[in-house]
């Protein structure tokens, strides 16, 4: 079965930047994407517990290289500075290119 | 003396004592917590079955008398946001994005402390007006709306003269700014009305002013006689996450914390003479100036984060459930039955000329 | 006209307020929900509530006279379920997936439906027959059984006559579709009976008839006081659901719409009737009616996803639950009511020939 | 016999019956389970409920008698510990870590056996003193801590031993052995004690204490009057739970599945026996007895984990869970109650001589 | 430490497909897998919310290069139809290349 | 936008294994994390029902190539004997590396 290589980028961030994130993900013709609450430590502390506002989510979106770049771009400029915010980008394989 | 007393009285209550369990659970850091799915459904709970009682209560008491109780809250609600702001911004020297976040959070109302008043009340045997649900329900956005308002406001205007001082012939991007600042605003108003908290309050009110008492008969062991039990439960988690707190609260500094806990005895005092004065009820002044006194901390973060996202959550946070909740319904709302209790003694037209005489 | 006082009354209680409110905090887009782990488990709680009080009834009663009802309601089920085929693939043109799938979601009983009935009986003052919760259980799976099995068969029919035309010699291949559709039938079959609504039903059903009205007294509190709470509760969810599918009642379009409120109509009133000319009280009949009226939307996706995956869920989780369901609860169980209160005023006989008269 | 008449009736109780059916539903496979955050709030709701009955009981009979009773119950758990341990070893050949264990998981305590005695006794119209929730809390940990104290002695003693044969002068190998069993032992204690079931508990009996009859009158709605209910709703859980497990119980082998139903049965009567001898009720000895009857099978997992992560935890979760709760909860309870019903049948002197003959 | 490269095999589908991916997975002798519940956004719409039957599920498998290709395809052939599915492909390295 | 690779580690074991591995991290220094609980199946059986010590969880941690083989070798060697644990380690790049 022929894999064509496409960008997985994954998003760790306190989930009242979810909506931020993906309203960024809309202005770049991004719909797709799949998202769970997590736990996690970091230079904010233990997050997860207590109240709902303050708990961390992971948004993953498979794209195409090409929009990548400009993405990243986008959520660094405008969320960074403000929002508990961890991104990676990963290379992954899919069957069915024309979904992305 | 009686103050001591009825703090001391209310301090023993399960209420009062599951909250400060769950404090001393976070603190040895004990593995308790209420499952979240729990801790997620009972305010909307506790909210449903303020909202069925208030709307039943207006039923019998039709809602005309409402509407000058409910202007002035909005007003004074308004007022003290603006106050807030002035201290913290001149006094506090935080930044203007701190300074409107606070002042909002301190100038809007706890759904939470609102249901421990309403159990205080209980226990002490007292009433309140069924309307005060609907004064909660509307006073929860306009403390936010006026500070993100008024962020926005100052953003706009730094940026204008930041402009100015570069070149004077690009005003099409303050309108861009300004523009963008009604955008946001309509958000956030859109964001604060859909808020499940205000939802199921007024729903819950509008319905129990459809079915009344006798619609309300077949519910009634659930939304009535759970509701001290389930504030208990939530009592404990509440107490879990001040616990968890209590180490931010250094990071706080002396300033907000002092200022977590004058503001509210201030605002709240004022609310029970002020609603004294319009003819509220012991209980209902009581509940008046537990809503001018109570900060929000589980709507606050959600909509702040978005509106103000320059602004540290963990300022607004940690004061409003880490110091003001607690002090707010162990503390202060003894002081204020007291003061209740006082004021409804004398006669009404007394009672203004007193007012007048400590405050003015 | 009576009816219409009827409506308007059952619109009026909490269940049917809630389940209005939950569809407008879903169209306002609030982010109101209540937390899944609640959601989840309330089903399971009325199920075992309705079970429970449907034993306890049968230990009283004895089960004989259960036999030609149940009877009478898996035939009718079959026979309904057959109708709506035919009625969806001739006249609605859906394919024979999308027919069969809708067929046997309207053929299958809807739990919170039943619940709610109680409900509005209990409001009425009307009591009805314990063994309708075994009725209940027994009908879930009866016609999603047949419409799967008929699904199966007709599609190795289509095999079997696309072989044909090609070789005459490969009726081996014939033989394995037959061997996997019955697979996969005894799977749907294990899957239906241990389906967690059935478990829970026919276990609570065997309990309260072993433990009896006085072994339910000490959790009385928690099975039947909380029952309507409970319902209202979950009616919030409900409505949230419904109400955020409202948008694909457009996809589904006006055959289905139209069929999704027809279709119950005249099964119910079929329902009520016939359990009328069996002998059934007139909650029972009320009841009896109900079960047929009622289209599943919890277990039916669980099943027919697997069972018939080629045919579009979209269609039958919204005919079901977003038109059906509530038309069911605040429409048709008044309807059904007033047509029991009717039919239950004549002599028994009579009843029978007015039956005849009306339908035939 | 009685005996048999009282396993019968307690079989047909609601809890007993939900327990056997949660068994049944695992055993078909069905997918019913109760939501993980119900059925993990449902313990801590349990605890909450018996310390503050427990509290409130020993605001009436004070203290002091407590302490005999406690100081022998701790005494007992340590005894049985080490009795356990011998026979895991000697006769059951397990290695050092399953043999501690187990040894411990059979020396700690059940609470939600507690809750299933208490409703048990109050099934029978039969109370018991107030302060046993108070042994259940200090007797959770004890049994825990002594086997890990043992285990990393063993350890230690193992490693010196490997040591000396090599070579003769690194006793600071030891030493850093013993230091790492302080720090281990040390951090148990710690986790045991804040454990959540431990710490609400506690918490519980204190507040229980504070507020007395009176304040628990607002409160008692939930945390009485549903407490049946609630733990029927948790037997189900724990009965799919242990359906689960029975597959397993074949893995634990002979041995372990006799000493799961004898070592109970041993401990539990000398329980019943020793604390009539103290003086405590017929209830009263029955939930003695059922304390030193019962194994850990909540707590014992997260703390044995990390304590002897060396041992399989599917030894003492599926002998504790699986075997030794369904025997205690439906065979022995009953048997217990009729043993403490006849040695309260005669003088407390005459009873200590019973004793002494029987056993010694 | 020297890791082993093999094969992740991430699939994000709706809840009741699950099974269907369990059981092919079983008919190529894979049982390892590790599974949890997921919200997400595509062609279908949000989804996540509301019954329990509408939701998506994540669903990982660890495997050696040689099983991939027609584990995918019988994916594909199978349950791309019928079902919510996206599934992609990623290069991990592990230390114990036994367990898979 | 330039993207620097550094690796993510990605545990898989029983949840009362979570602490030990957090332990781990801290002995080298490494206190960033992201965890979540999963269901799984493996050769101890299906993993994620009933009582919540019997749960899986997955830690994932990003850290530099340089810790990775440490880390990896600690939890080999510590914990693979009494716990159920899964490890495997991925490439990914991300944009701030002093976060790491
Ligand atoms: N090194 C890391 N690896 C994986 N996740 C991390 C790491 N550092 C931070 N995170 C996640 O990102 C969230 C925010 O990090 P921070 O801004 O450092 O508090 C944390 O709560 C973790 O969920
Ligand atoms: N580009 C994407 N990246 C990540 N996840 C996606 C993407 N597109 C779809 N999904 C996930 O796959 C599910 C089904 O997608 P779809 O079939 O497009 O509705 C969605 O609910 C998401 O969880
Ligand atoms: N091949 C695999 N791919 C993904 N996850 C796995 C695999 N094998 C095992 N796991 C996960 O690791 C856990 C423990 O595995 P085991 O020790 O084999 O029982 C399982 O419950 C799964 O969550
Ligand atoms: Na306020
Ligand atoms: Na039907
Ligand atoms: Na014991």
């Amino acid at each position: 079965m022929k894999l064509y290589n496409v960008k997985l980028l994954t998003i760790t961030c306190e989930i009242l930047a979810q909506k931020n994130i993906i309203d960024i993900l809309k202005n770049h013709n991004i719909t797709g994407y799949t998202s769970y609450e997590v736990d996690g430590n970091g230079e904010k502390g233990l997050r997860g517990q207590g109240i709902q506002a303050e708990k961390n989510v992971k948004v993953e979106i498979i794209m195409r290289e090409e929009k990548l770049s400009d993405v990243i771009e986008d959520i660094s400029r405008t969320l960074f500075p403000d929002f508990t915010i961890i991104l990676y980008v990963s290379d992954v394989g899919v069957v069915r290119t024309e979904k992305f | 003396m009686d103050i001591f007393n009825l703090i001391q009285s209310n301090l023993l209550t399960p209420i009062i004592l599951f909250f400060l369990f769950g404090i001393i659970a976070a603190r040895i850091k004990s593995d308790l917590k209420i499952p979240e799915a729990i801790s997620e459904f009972l305010p909307i709970y506790l909210l449903a079955a303020i909202g069925l009682h208030g709307g039943i209560e207006m039923r019998k008491t039709g809602f005309e008398e409402m509407l000058i109780p409910m202007l002035v809250a909005i007003g004074l609600s308004l007022l003290f946001t603006l106050n807030h702001y002035q201290i913290l911004k001149r006094l506090g020297k935080f930044n203007i994005f701190d300074s409107y976040a606070l002042a909002s959070t301190y100038g809007a109302v706890g759904a939470v402390t609102f249901s421990v008043g309403l159990s205080f009340l209980k226990n002490q045997g007292v009433t309140s007006e069924g309307y005060l649900a609907a004064i909660l329900a509307v006073l929860e956005p306009v403390a936010f709306i006026m500070a993100i308002f008024l962020t926005n406001m100052a953003v706009s205007k730094q940026i204008r003269s930041k402009k100015q001082s570069f070149s004077k012939d690009d005003a099409s991007d303050i309108d861009i700014g300004m523009k963008e600042t009604k955008t946001k605003l309509s958000q956030v108003l859109q964001e604060s009305i859909t808020g499940k908290a205000i939802v199921i309050l007024l729903g819950s009110i509008v319905i129990g002013y459809i079915i009344g008492e006798e619609g309300f008969e077949p519910i009634s062991i659930v939304f009535d006689e759970l509701f001290t039990g389930a504030i208990v439960i939530f009592m404990i988690e509440m107490g879990i996450i001040a616990g968890q707190r209590l180490e931010d609260i250094k990071k706080v500094g002396m300033f907000l914390t002092a200022f977590a806990i004058i503001m509210p005895t201030f605002n709240g005092i004022i609310g029970v003479l002020v609603s004294t004065a319009l003819g509220l009820s012991l209980g209902g002044a009581v509940m008046f100036g537990l809503l001018l006194a109570s900060a929000s901390f589980i709507a606050a973060p959600a909509v702040l984060r978005h509106a103000i996202p320059q602004a540290n959550p963990s300022l607004y946070i940690t004061s409003a459930l880490g110091i003001t909740f607690p002090y707010n319904i162990i503390v202060l709302l003894p002081i204020m039955f007291t003061v209740s209790t006082l004021v409804h003694g004398e006669e009404a037209i007394d009672l203004f000329n007193y007012v007048t005489k400590v405050f003015i």
